[in-house]
């Protein structure tokens, strides 16, 4: 029941803004909604673990904090890629790096392939079988250790923190 | 000033669109065209945003909202097809 | 709750549709299946008998659908539609009857009955609508159907599925040419007279015609149909996947095909020609008249080269349906009527022929004439009902086919055809020639050689196989020794069909809400 | 097979297509969508989910049989259709009823609205038995 | 909507569809029948008659308001007493573009999507009986 | 009873007994044959009880209603003509089938057999009364088929199969096209009805003066010698000899050849007495007369011999019939009707002969058999009886109707003038003298010199009464014909000739007339007739030389040249016209598509070209449609399935993009998902066919492709320029009380969506059963093939 | 015109011309890039980024009307999704054999599933 309201409640705000309507209306139906659509899934999404709104609730400012930091990494990057793109004469020396992670959760790999995929110039191109390596691919990978060290120190840090 | 910012937006987009075609005829590899087509999928969803703006009108929104979610799912099915040559 | 009675068109189209999804749902009771569908069958079959009765007695009948009027759909009744919507269900209700033995159990159980009724739907919803785009619906209707019977499985399973497939391709090629052709004549339609009505069009093209305001692409438009319908009757040189399609098919779907798919194509000429436009009536005609000679000339000459008996009797039908658009493209009343009994005589005796080749088929293990022979001693009932239609396809009294072209000849000559109606005489020569060869190649001579290709079959047909066929065998000899109301039928139909105006007035002259 | 992260943002993509695609359902008779909108939406979320997780694997816990959800749907479509005969109508007969409802207010309740539910449920089911019957084909 | 432009990129595209249908390859062939649907497609949206330029949604909150600012249209297409009168007198401007070509569209881009889906299961099921998707081999059935 | 009745029964009465037969026989056992000779004593005693009327008051018509809405009745009309037929069908009928309790063996399949042949005798009757041409036909095909069937009644012999088909062929063909005839003479006439035309003098010199008289003449004539064997068409008669004996009696010398002549009589009042009706008629009638004459004089067959005899025989009565001028329309009238009787009887009474020889010596080859007189006398005696009539010898009726002929073409050749005169008797004579030959042939071959001293079984003697009496009864009737004429002329021959020349005819048949041309004649015949059956060898070594030298002169070399190659020539044509390769299909639609729209083009001299043309767009869209263009191209120019799939998703991607200018937000909506659906579908079969083919497209196809395409775009894009010109005024469109009415009526803002589900919300219910179509038709391919394995 | 309006609207547009210019150049990377991975990078984020900001300019126009609302929403499909289609192209293309291009210098992916 916990499991399904916990899905829900975001659902319920999704289906507001799909609506285009975010009235408290949408949202009650939108709730109602949720259990009905998810319940056929369940076995997606390990229904047997416990879960405490405590917790859900206590992540969301880092979650918030892992967003700006987010953005300000996006753009940061986006004008480097643009860079690169209107330079005369291309010059880049790309290439493909593993780098370890920490992450153990399928949401926290995931939010850092993406957030690593997301922030120009690298790209998340597959995750090693046993979850513990990411390969990255490089616009600029002539720094391959320098690569690790900030993905690792910079990006993972506040996922750990935002997802597990 | 600002209708002519959009309509000159949605002309720049569709010059946006030209690269996507040509990479989409050139290739050289099948992972290019199909950046090329999700590219312009991206493209499409921009113009998509602007019209709608543009026309006052909310339901160009809902396609770029469709369409933002759909070219997912197509792209993941080819990536699949791509890699194991399978699709079910 | 008003009477059923008023709601038959619709009924006629809607059952069906609703029985395809309640036999998904009857997927794992096949008996309770087989039963309700051969029931409703039987009671659409009634129903239709009374919508004929009620047009028959009280004229054309409009059905709103949604009560938009022309706005809307409507379904016209009128005698040809009507009338043909009987021949459907009448040859429906038998082929449905002849699966039940024919068709492999899985295959029925799990799509068969679904599919055979979308079929039923597609059919009397295409004679029914009064609506040009709906039509094009309900060609999509018959042609997914239709491709979707002819993968069925049969039982025994003569036909290589690699030939089911490659006829269905290019079945399905071609028609899909068909429907972007129908899409583009009606969107250049809707475009110059704004409606998709049919009674609509007819009076604005008259309109236009009357006013001299004509402009030339409507003729190109309405020429355009020919290609649509011609596709659907397999008209040369649109016939080319008949030949391919009809003997691949299950005998039953088969029978459905020839006897009254193809006839769909001939029904739309009619309407489209002679309700739309009337005015480009004499650029059609002679086109039509050049058409089916041609096809009665391809259908006969490639029918005297087959040795598969399934594939002759496509290949009959191609030569047949030529005969069916030559009265057609001669235009008068009589030449019309004389078509339209040349086409219900050609769906009994060809459906019938159908059925009796898949019992030959069931009997000899194949499909080739050439290791048949003798059958006459092993199976003399099929050899019986093959003769009865063979002599009415080559059109011998006392069979209903020698009334079809009896009429047919005579009213060309009344209306001075000589030429046509001479190279019609000599392919008739033809079509006698090879249906009676076909008979004796498979039922008289010595019996086959049995080391090579096997016993005969010693199993008795099941009456499920047989009935249907004597039905129909009946109706072939009804026809030709009592064929009064069928030509009575046929001249009030084809009077109706020449004067469009009560068609117009039934469907334009209501209240819209 | 597809990787943890491709099936992470399926996992999440999930019910949030299949909200979008009743909301696409429902706004329909007023706004862009219908019932064949919601129904290929729904359709491809569940065909990418057999996509990104393999047919056999989605199959343990969902395997509905797509055949009756089309059957369903073209059943609901036509009794729709047909309840117009019950009350004196002809057949597809529409019929609007505004609905005054506490709390929430007007409710416009359209017999067409019906009807595209089944639309909906015989897109969903006839795409995915499809897919389904090609998957197995092995 | 008379645009010669359009008419002209569809009419290519049907130029285009038409070369891929004459193709050997069985996948050109249904890859063809799409390009031609496209192009059907937009000829009958081009086939509209409106010369308006707006969305056709009736934009308003409730009923009684939406209607009042549909078109200001007069409908005027009233059949009765057995007069026929094949004309409106409308006539006046419409601010929406053609709904019922779009209706129409709609309808067969779904038939189209069924039916390419039938296709493509068919050109799977030749390739695996004929193994190959040559169409010049795909004739055991002639004469 | 009213005669019309009684007739009716004569006629239906051996339909209904043929339905009966089947039944019977379960009962009767072998027996079966009595009733079916009971059943045609009964038809010809009720055809017997109409006689004295006809002779007394003229001809009978009735009629009942059967097809009114085409003016076609049941509608009988019984003269002289009809029943001098219907008497030789049913009298010979009740011989025959009585005989054939004799002939046939007890295991033979007696059922088939005696009905076939009461069929056959109810139709020939039901022709020879039918009022009306389209009647007349029905039954004329009936007597076809059930010929075909009797001479096809050894099913699994490849001869008999043969001559079936060679009769059906040539007298069903023929009878199309003497029903075509017939139809042209409706047009003429404008009704079906023969009395109607033969009381209307005036009716029948409108067909004569009409444009279409030769035409029709000429068709039915074919019609009438297809059926009687005459010219070119009398290929199937001597083949049709692979029936039973006694079928061969009864239908191919007795009665259905007769019909030929019958319709001939039948036709005479309309068409006689022109130069078309002599020609043609009278000109068949003595070519066939000789050359089959001569043919059957070279025939070593028995039943060849009275194969051909018969064509030469229903030869003289056609030329009989053809003796007509302006001034004397009707010379040969009376002969020739006599002639029908008396042939009727000599030659079924040689027919059975034939079966008892075949019978009883197991050959029919004249060759092997000799001196056979001794062995059996009385068949001997009843042969030589037919066989003498036949040659025209006295007392016996062959010879007086013999006279008659003689008379008439000498009659005839005088009014026509030199050179006529002399060349018409003279051919008369050579026909006589073919008759005269192979008549003695017969009785010599068989009966005379000496037996052969092996092939013949051993004890060969007269057969069982069963067989004897029918053969004996008709002798006698030969005998009794030509002794005492005046019994059949006053009876049946002058009503025949009154039917036909319309009016009173009275003959003074005798036997002796003096010494008068014809009989000079008769004499000159017995004559060369000797001297030719003497110079046999010389005359036969003449002929192989000259077939051997002019195989085409074969009217049979034709029909199985014809037959036997059908098949490959049909096979070789529809090879070439249904390749098997779609690509011509597709070209021929495409090309229909080009042609039917230029037809209009050119007839109508339009302007394709419109008036307006509006190039005003906004430069976004013009760039999309340029880039649509652009992905068209790639779709059309990659090779691979992927790259082309992915650029046609990319082009369906721009179409949707389109819409959205369009403004169809929800043509849009659906374009997009249903491109990523089919491409999602697209990926799922090419997953499963490897691309192993990629086509190189030579220069010639790719220039008529390229032509083709363009062809096609041309006529898409005039055809849209033109239409897109906008509403006809003052037209308007339906999408006006979409507008108006949709939320007002249906309550919802999106249009579209309101047509879609309501307003044409029949059109979805379509649509989606469609794709419920889809579905299941993906299931049946998939599941197709898993019967095979 | 309030001021928090008239620096809404201009806020607005500046995102907007961001935006654009973001895609633009995304678009223009996935011409020039010398190969499918780098030409990922272009279209993947810039373009991706480049679409957010379209997006969150048209939210700042309307406000959270429907349409503000929606297209808010569209920019978040895309940062979920689009990443997610890089990955598994540029997954599928190493692993089917599409070479990095001549200026790489490394490759630690090769080695791990071949
Ligand atoms: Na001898
Ligand atoms: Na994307």
């Amino acid at each position: 029941m916990k499991r399904y309201l916990l899905y829900s409640a975001p659902l319920a705000l999704l289906w507001c803004f799909v609506h285009g309507d975010v009235t408290i209306l949408n949202f009650l139906f939108g709730l109602v909604l949720g259990p009905f659509v998810i319940k056929p899934f369940k076995p997606l999404y390990k229904f047997g673990q416990e879960v405490s709104f405590k917790d859900a609730i206590s992540r969301i400012p880092k979650e918030i904090k892992y967003f700006v930091m987010l953005i300000i990494e996006i753009i940061k990057a986006c004008i480097v890629v643009g860079k690169i793109v209107i330079q005369p004469k291309i010059d880049i020396k790309p290439g493909i790096i593993a780098v370890p992670i920490d992450t153990k959760t399928h949401a926290g790999i995931t939010a850092i392939a993406n957030t690593i995929t997301l922030t120009p110039g690298t790209l998340t191109l597959d995750v090693s079988d046993d979850e513990s390596v990411l390969y990255v691919h490089c616009i600029d990978a002539s720094d391959p250790d320098g690569v690790r060290e900030s993905i690792k120190h910079d990006l993972e840090k506040y996922i750990l923190e935002a997802f597990e | 000033m600002n209708s002519l910012l959009l309509n000159l937006a949605l002309l720049f987009m569709v010059f946006a669109m030209i690269p996507c075609v040509y990479r989409v005829i050139k290739g050289p590899t099948v992972p290019d065209r199909v950046i090329a087509v999700d590219a312009m999928t991206t493209v499409i969803v921009v113009m998509l945003g602007v019209y709608s703006f543009v026309q006052g009108s909310v339901f160009f929104m809902d396609v770029a909202l469709v369409l933002s979610i759909i070219s997912f799912v197509g792209t993941v099915t080819i990536s699949k097809y791509l890699d194991e040559g399978v699709v079910l | 709750m008003t009477s059923l009675l008023d709601h038959i068109p619709i009924l006629l189209i809607a059952i069906p549709i609703l029985m395809a999804a309640v036999m998904i749902f009857l997927r794992s009771i096949p008996a309770l299946q087989k039963v309700l569908n051969v029931f409703v069958t039987f009671c659409m079959l009634v129903l239709s008998v009374v919508l004929l009765e009620q047009v028959w007695t009280n004229g054309i009948i409009v059905y709103e659908v949604g009560e938009w009027g022309k706005y809307g759909i409507v379904l016209v009744a009128d005698l040809l539609s009507a009338g043909m919507v009987l021949l459907t269900l009448f040859v429906s209700f038998l082929s449905l009857v002849y699966s039940l033995e024919y068709i492999e159990e899985r295959s029925l159980s799990s799509s068969y009955h679904s599919l055979f009724n979308l079929l039923m739907a597609g059919l009397t919803g295409s004679f029914l609508t009064g609506d040009i785009f709906n039509l094009f619906v309900f060609f999509e209707i018959l042609l997914l159907s239709s491709c979707a019977l002819v993968v069925a499985n049969e039982k025994g399973g003569v036909t290589k599925s690699s030939d089911k497939m490659e006829a269905t391709f290019k079945y399905l090629v071609l028609s899909m040419l068909g429907s972007i052709v129908m899409l583009i004549a009606i969107a250049s339609l809707y475009a110059t007279v704004g409606t998709v009505n049919m009674a609509d069009i007819s009076v604005k093209v008259s309109a236009m015609s009357a006013s001299g305001t004509l402009p030339w692409h409507i003729y190109a438009v309405a020429l355009l149909f020919i290609v649509v319908f011609g596709n659907k009757a397999a008209l040369f040189p649109l016939h080319y996947w008949l030949p391919d399609v009809h003997p691949t098919a299950p005998s039953p779907i088969s029978a459905m095909l020839s006897g009254v798919l193809i006839k769909v194509g001939v029904y739309g000429m009619f309407r489209v020609f002679f309700l739309m436009f009337t005015d480009t009536l004499y650029m059609f005609k002679p086109i039509i008249i050049i058409l089916s000679l041609a096809t009665i000339i391809i259908g006969a000459v490639s029918a005297v080269g087959q040795t598969d008996v399934k594939r002759l009797l496509a290949y009959s039908s191609v030569g047949q349906i030529g005969y069916v658009f030559l009265g057609l493209g001669m235009g008068s009343v009589y030449t019309i009527a004389a078509s339209l009994v040349y086409l219900v005589n050609h769906a009994f005796a060809k459906g019938m022929l159908f059925l009796t080749s898949g019992a030959i088929i069931h009997h000899a293990h194949t499909r080739d004439m050439d290791k048949m022979g003798g059958m006459i001693k092993s199976s003399p009932v099929m050899g019986t009902m093959f003769l009865i239609g063979a002599m009415s396809i080559a059109g011998f009294p006392p069979m209903g086919g020698f009334i079809g072209k009896f009429l047919l000849f005579d009213a060309g000559i009344n209306e001075g055809f000589y030429i046509p109606i001479a190279i019609a005489l000599i392919f008739a020569v033809f079509t006698m020639f090879y249906m009676f060869r076909a008979w004796m190649k498979m039922f008289w001579g010595e019996s086959r050689d049995t080391k090579k290709y096997g016993e005969y079959s010693s199993h008795a047909l099941s009456p499920l196989l047989t009935v249907p066929i004597i039905i129909l065998a009946l109706g072939v000899l009804v026809f030709g020794v009592y064929a009064e109301p069928l030509i009575a039928l046929a001249q009030a139909t084809a009077a109706q069909i020449v004067d469009p105006q009560p068609y117009i007035d039934a469907v334009l002259t209501r209240v819209v809400r | 097979m597809t990787t943890l992260i491709t099936k992470t943002i399926t996992k999440i993509c999930v019910p949030l297509v299949i909200l979008f695609s009743i909301s696409l359902l429902l706004a329909g008779h007023n706004n862009p969508g219908g019932g064949f909108i919601g129904g290929v939406m729904f359709a491809s979320i569940i065909g990418l989910l057999y996509v990104v997780f393999g047919l056999d694997n989605i199959k343990e816990f969902f395997n509905p049989d797509w055949a009756k959800w089309f059957a369903f749907g073209l059943l609901l479509s036509c009794i729709t259709a047909f309840g117009a005969l019950f009350v004196g109508h002809n057949f597809f007969r529409s019929a609007v009823e505004f609905v005054h409802l506490p709390f929430i207010g007007e409710i416009e309740l359209v017999s067409a609205g019906l009807f595209d539910v089944g639309v909906y449920f015989v897109v969903i089911g006839s795409l995915l038995y499809i897919f389904k019957n090609v998957g197995d084909d092995k | 909507m008379n645009n010669t432009l359009l008419s002209f990129t569809i009419a290519m595209l049907f130029g285009f569809g038409t070369f891929l249908i004459l193709r050997r390859d069985i996948i050109k062939v249904v890859i063809g029948l799409g390009v031609l649907s496209h192009a059907v497609n937009m000829l009958i949206v081009s086939a509209g008659v409106f010369k308006g330029t707006k969305v056709p949604i009736i934009v308003g909150s409730s009923g009684e308001h939406g209607a009042a600012d549909a078109s200001g249209t007069v409908f005027n297409d009233v059949l009765a007493d057995g007069v026929l009168a094949p004309v409106v007198s409308a006539g006046t401007h419409i601010e929406y573009v053609d709904p019922l070509v779009q209706a129409l569209v709609l309808t067969a881009i779904v038939i189209s999507l069924a039916t390419t889906a039938f296709i493509l299961i068919l050109a799977y099921r030749i390739h695996e009986e004929y193994g190959t998707t040559d169409l010049r081999e795909l004739r055991r059935l002639w004469g | 009873m009213d005669p019309f009745n009684v007739i009716t029964l004569a006629i239906f009465l051996p339909f209904i007994f043929a339905g009966l037969i089947p039944a019977a026989e379960k009962i009767l056992k072998h027996y079966v044959g009595w009733l079916a000779a009971a059943v045609a004593l009964a038809s010809f005693l009720l055809i017997a009880t109409v006689l004295p009327h006809v002779i007394h008051d003229g001809p009978i018509s009735g009629a009942v209603p059967w097809l009114p809405s085409v003016g076609l009745d049941f509608g009988l009309y019984i003269d002289g003509l009809g029943i001098l037929i219907a008497f030789l069908a049913s009298g010979i009928g009740v011989i025959i089938m009585s005989y054939s309790n004799g002939y046939m063996s007890h295991k033979e399949d007696l059922p088939r057999y005696y009905m076939w042949l009461l069929l056959f005798m109810g139709s020939m009757v039901g022709m020879v009364f039918s009022a009306n041409t389209i009647l007349l036909f029905i039954f004329w095909e009936l007597t076809s088929v059930t010929s075909y069937m009797l001479i096809g009644y050894w099913r699994d012999k490849p001869e008999s199969i043969y001559g079936a088909t060679k009769s059906l062929i040539v007298t069903a063909a023929g009878g199309l096209v003497m029903l075509a005839g017939f139809l042209f003479l409706h047009s003429i006439t404008g009704t079906f009805d023969i009395p109607t035309i033969l009381q209307n003098e005036a009716l029948i010199q409108t067909v004569k003066d009409h444009d279409l008289f030769l035409i029709t003449l000429v068709l039915i004539f074919i019609g009438a010698a297809a059926k009687s064997a005459q010219g070119p068409f009398y290929i199937w008669l001597p083949n049709a000899m692979e029936a039973p004996t006694p079928v061969s009696a009864f239908l191919h010398s007795a009665t259905m050849v007769k019909a030929g002549i019958y319709l001939v009589g039948r036709m005479h009042p309309i068409f006689s007495g022109t130069d078309a009706w002599l020609i043609l008629v009278a000109g068949t009638g003595m070519i066939t007369m000789v050359m089959a004459g001569f043919m059957a004089f070279r025939q070593t067959d028995i039943k060849g011999i009275l194969a051909y005899s018969t064509i030469s025989q229903l030869a003289y009565i056609i030329t009989m019939y053809g003796y007509t001028t302006y001034q004397h329309p009707g010379i040969g009238v009376a002969a020739a009707t006599f002639h029908i009787v008396n042939h009727g009887t000599f030659k079924a009474c040689l027919f059975l002969v034939a079966g008892i020889i075949a019978h009883e010596a197991a050959t029919r080859d004249i060759r092997k058999m000799g001196g056979l007189w001794r062995e059996m006398p009385i068949t001997f005696i009843i042969a030589v009886i037919g066989a003498l009539s036949m040659a025209g010898i006295p007392p016996l009726n062959g010879f007086l109707s013999k006279e008659m002929f003689y008379e008439s073409s000498v009659e005839m050749g005088a009014a026509l003038g030199s050179p006529y005169t002399i060349l018409i008797p003279v051919i008369a004579i050579m026909g006589g003298v073919f008759t005269f030959a192979y008549s003695i042939k017969l009785i010599s071959g068989i009966f005379l010199g000496k037996r052969p001293k092996d092939g013949l079984p051993k004890h060969i003697h007269d057969p069982c009464a069963t067989m004897l009496v029918p053969a004996a009864f008709l002798a006698f009737l030969v005998v009794l014909f030509g002794v005492v004429p005046s019994i059949p002329v006053h009876n049946i021959v002058e009503p025949t000739a009154s039917g036909i020349l319309l009016e009173p005819v009275h003959l003074h048949v005798k036997l002796w007339h003096g010494v008068t041309t014809p009989l000079i004649m008769t004499i000159v015949t017995f004559i060369l007739g000797i001297l030719v059956y003497s110079k046999y060898d010389a005359l036969a070594a003449w002929q192989d030389r000259f077939n051997a030298r002019h195989p085409r002169i074969s009217v049979n070399y034709h029909y199985d040249a014809a037959v036997d190659n059908a098949k490959t020539w049909g096979h070789k044509i529809s090879s070439v016209t249904q390749p098997g390769t779609i690509k011509t299909y597709i070209n021929a639609v495409l090309i229909l598509i080009v042609v039917l729209v230029c037809i209009p083009v050119i007839l109508l001299g339009a302007n394709i070209i419109p008036q307006t043309l509006n190039f005003d767009i906004a430069p976004y869209e013009a760039l999309l449609m340029l880039l649509m263009v652009v992905a068209g191209i790639a779709i059309v120019a990659l090779p691979g399935y992927l790259p082309a799939i992915i650029a046609l998703s990319a082009l369906g991607y721009m179409v949707g993009l389109l819409f959205i200018y369009l403004k169809a937000p929800d043509l849009a909506l659906t374009q997009v998902l249903v491109e990523t659906l089919s491409t999602i579908i697209f990926f799922l079969a090419i997953a499963k066919i490897p691309q192993k083919f990629k086509e190189k497209i030579p220069t010639t196809t790719l220039v008529r492709d390229v032509i083709i395409s363009v062809a096609i775009a041309s006529t898409v894009f005039i055809m849209l320029i033109n239409a897109t010109q906008g509403i006809v005024s003052p037209f308007e469109s339906l999408s006006h009380y979409f507008i108006e009415n949709s939320l007002t009526l249906a309550g919802g803002h999106n249009i579209v969506n309101v047509i879609i589900v309501d307003f044409r919300g029949y059109d979805t219910l379509g649509e989606i059963s469609v794709l419920c179509l889809a579905a299941l038709g993906v299931y049946n391919l998939i599941h197709s093939r898993s019967e095979e394995k | 015109m309030s001021s928090i309006d008239i620096v809404l609207e201009l806020l607005s547009n500046i995102v907007l011309i961001i935006g654009l210019v973001f895609v633009f150049l995304g678009m223009l990377g996935l011409l020039r890039l010398p190969d499918v991975y780098n030409r990922m990078h272009a279209t993947t984020k810039i373009g991706t980024v480049g679409a957010f900001g379209v997006m969150l300019s048209i939210l700042l126009k309307v406000g959270f009307s429907p349409m503000g609302v929606k297209a808010l929403t569209v920019g978040l499909f895309l940062l979920l999704t689009a990443p997610i289609a890089a990955h598994m192209i540029g997954r599928a293309a190493h692993r089917h054999g599409v070479e990095l291009c001549k200026e790489s210098i490394i490759d630690e992916y090769g080695k791990s599933y071949k």
